[in-house]
């Protein structure tokens, strides 16, 4: 089990803000193609994510048991 | 040292002496709507030696909502924002050197600015202004306070060259901004959260105090209560074109192609001159009113107005042209009036 | 709906419905220090119906670091801070019906202002008062939000009346003034993080969105950047006695025995009549000048100083007397002036 | 091993925000006791606890993998 936090709007999208998604070992960014695919997550690009509160590229592993969160950045001001 | 700042040095890490560094330090804060207003106040509270403040604004009845220092009366004299924040900053803290630049913050713009700058503070409202200000902090090796809000939700980070990642590390592209820009509102306590945070982060930085520096991005969401930071010390890139070892500041040597902007959540598009000028606003005032238009003027700025369709001119000829989205229309409308 | 609210309409969770219910609420705010004057800039901008602001105090040049609205003006007229308040929010908000009250409130001179009130804010220093609010806000059935500050920490909590636990039931002691008065100073990140806390949990109570109320207890510290929420929904004790089923408002009905208070992380007592009376100030000040006293007045307090010693004497008859801890000296000088 | 975190002027008590005491199953009211007598800790009476992020009385009892974060409560504003 892979934990998901969705913050801001995201959370809004699927009416909760987090999920539990059935992976074993995958890269934040297939992890965001199955968001998009099997929970219908979309607008995931140039959303950035953290793995376990540490900031992570689209090639950072995430394993069974992480957590990650999807931020998404803001430019108001 | 005054009975005005006794709270603050009364409060250990900042003390007498850091009191003392904080009264002979100069911030540039880039912005003064809402997190401009706010950090500008504070700073000022705070006895900052010298503040310049950069807006290309002026004060309208919307802002009124989320933007503190302003007042009615601002609105109704359509003052800079820059101008009336310097006004109101004044009869709070007479011991601070105030600034006010009334101008568009670009690559060209900012860089004459820096020059004696202990830091740099985003007020900004998109993220092309961001790079900017990432790739001069890197540039000049001054520190900066990343700061942005939009809706419930605020985030910030501070940056200090040669110690944390910069916010191209983090970004590697300008994220897509319809995503993000205000056509979802703000309410002024994500504001103030992400005030909270950049201003604190500022007293760190004047007083020096680089261990207490806050090492990772936090974002929140005030009206759906989350609170989250994360760590960035490992995301700095060796490659990135902004602070790694190849470092050749792509935001400020870019091709400064467009001339026009639409302004993010506003019918509202910003034109300007290619080359700043100098006009003479009482003149131009004179000659559009024996023209016909209707004409509002004030020693920074001309508003202009004929059949429901407004323009302000600032007087380094560029100009806000309301009401519309569309860059040639508004490129029209600007050559009618300055040729 | 006013162009003044529209980015705030156009955030959904408040809308046009959200800001309607906004313009219809009363909001009673004690305290007009640091938080309080954050809070009523905050909340008038966002166009509250009525705001009812209590303090005790009068601006004073230590208070400008950190509480916003307050300018030089103000510390050299010694204006009382709820008027002082007032004047600046009507230029900001000229929509918002603002009610100052100079007076200490406690559970005696609180209770008549609450008929009408939707939400209590709590800008007060000091547990006393809260747990009086705490009582008032169970007796009354009326919202109130907790937020306090110190050095760079702060805390919030919002307490709804037959939802949430109630401050009783998780402080159960009034907690040991010294170890958080004052003494070890502030600044104003602390107070802005607070009443970002406090203003979004306002926002959501005056548009009756009970869903996004925060269910937790927040705290946290701006320079050891540290953040944290704890649930409390376990905490509500079926014996608390402020919100329990033998409920008897101990903070209410307590007798009001001292009537003089040292004013916490200050060197100030506050000493009150017996009953509050109506003192012709003009008419004190002069005589107080034929004796020999320097006196200095506005229409709200008179300021009095003789060999050195300083008392500020307001127009019910309190007074604070500067310079001293001691209760029963400051109690002597009191009687010396009023007999 | 029982978490312990320490907020606001707790943490320069001891110089660090974080410590872990080697404990099985005791009261809030005990682990104060203990924090005092063996750590140096003290002045937690009047401190607020959370146990796992949730508000702790005194009698509460805490567990080994537990977290227990002590908040001071302050008055100013």
């Amino acid at each position: 089990m892979i934990k998901v936090l969705l913050f801001a709007h995201l959370k809004d999208l699927i009416g909760k803000d987090e999920i539990e998604v059935n992976a074993d070992e995958l890269t934040v960014e297939q992890l965001r193609q199955k968001l998009s695919d099997e929970y219908g997550l979309h607008g995931l690009e140039g959303v950035m994510a953290a793995v376990n509160e540490e900031f992570a590229d689209p090639d950072t592993m995430v394993s069974n048991g992480d957590t990650v969160a999807f931020i998404p950045p803001v430019s108001g001001g | 040292m005054h009975e005005r700042y006794s709270r603050q040095t009364l409060f250990s890490p900042i003390g007498e002496a850091g009191q003392a560094k904080i009264r002979h330090k100069h911030v540039l804060l880039i912005g003064a709507g809402a997190l401009g207003s706010a950090n500008a106040e504070y700073l000022t509270r705070a006895g900052v030696g010298r503040l310049t403040i950069v807006d290309r604004d002026y004060v309208e009845e919307s802002n009124l909502q989320r933007q503190q220092l302003y007042t009615e009366d601002d609105v109704q004299a359509k003052w800079p924002k820059a101008e009336a924040a310097k006004k109101h900053l004044q009869r709070i803290n007479s011991d601070v050197d105030i600034r006010a630049v009334v101008m568009d913050g670009t690559a060209v713009s900012l860089e004459p600015l820096i020059a004696d700058v202990d830091l740099i503070m985003d007020a900004t409202d998109n993220f092309e202004t961001r790079m900017v200000i990432n790739d001069l902090s890197q540039k000049h090796q001054i520190p900066w306070i990343y700061g942005a809000c939009v809706g419930s939700v605020g985030m910030s980070l501070t940056i200090v060259p040669g110690i944390t990642p910069c916010l191209n590390c983090l970004l590697r592209t300008i994220p897509i901004q319809g995503m993000t820009c205000d056509t979802g509102g703000i309410i002024s306590p994500a504001v103030t959260m992400t005030v909270a945070h950049q201003s604190a982060e500022a007293l760190k930085i004047l007083v020096e105090d680089w261990d207490a520096v806050r090492p990772s991005f936090v974002t929140f969401d005030m009206w759906r209560n989350q609170y989250q930071s994360m760590k960035i010390s490992r995301a700095k890139k060796k490659d990135c074109l902004s602070c790694g070892e190849q470092r050749t500041f792509p935001f400020l040597t870019l091709e400064n192609a467009t001339k026009t902007a639409v302004l993010c959540g506003r019918d509202t598009v910003q034109v300007r001159p290619p080359q700043p000028l100098k006009l003479n606003l009482q003149k131009l005032s004179d000659d559009l009113a024996n023209s016909g238009y209707t004409v509002k003027a004030n020693p920074f700025l001309a508003s202009i107005e004929q059949n429901g369709q407004r323009m302000v001119i600032f007087q380094d000829g560029r100009a806000l042209v309301h009401g519309t989205k569309d860059e040639a229309h508004a490129k029209t409308l600007y050559q009618r009036i300055l040729g």
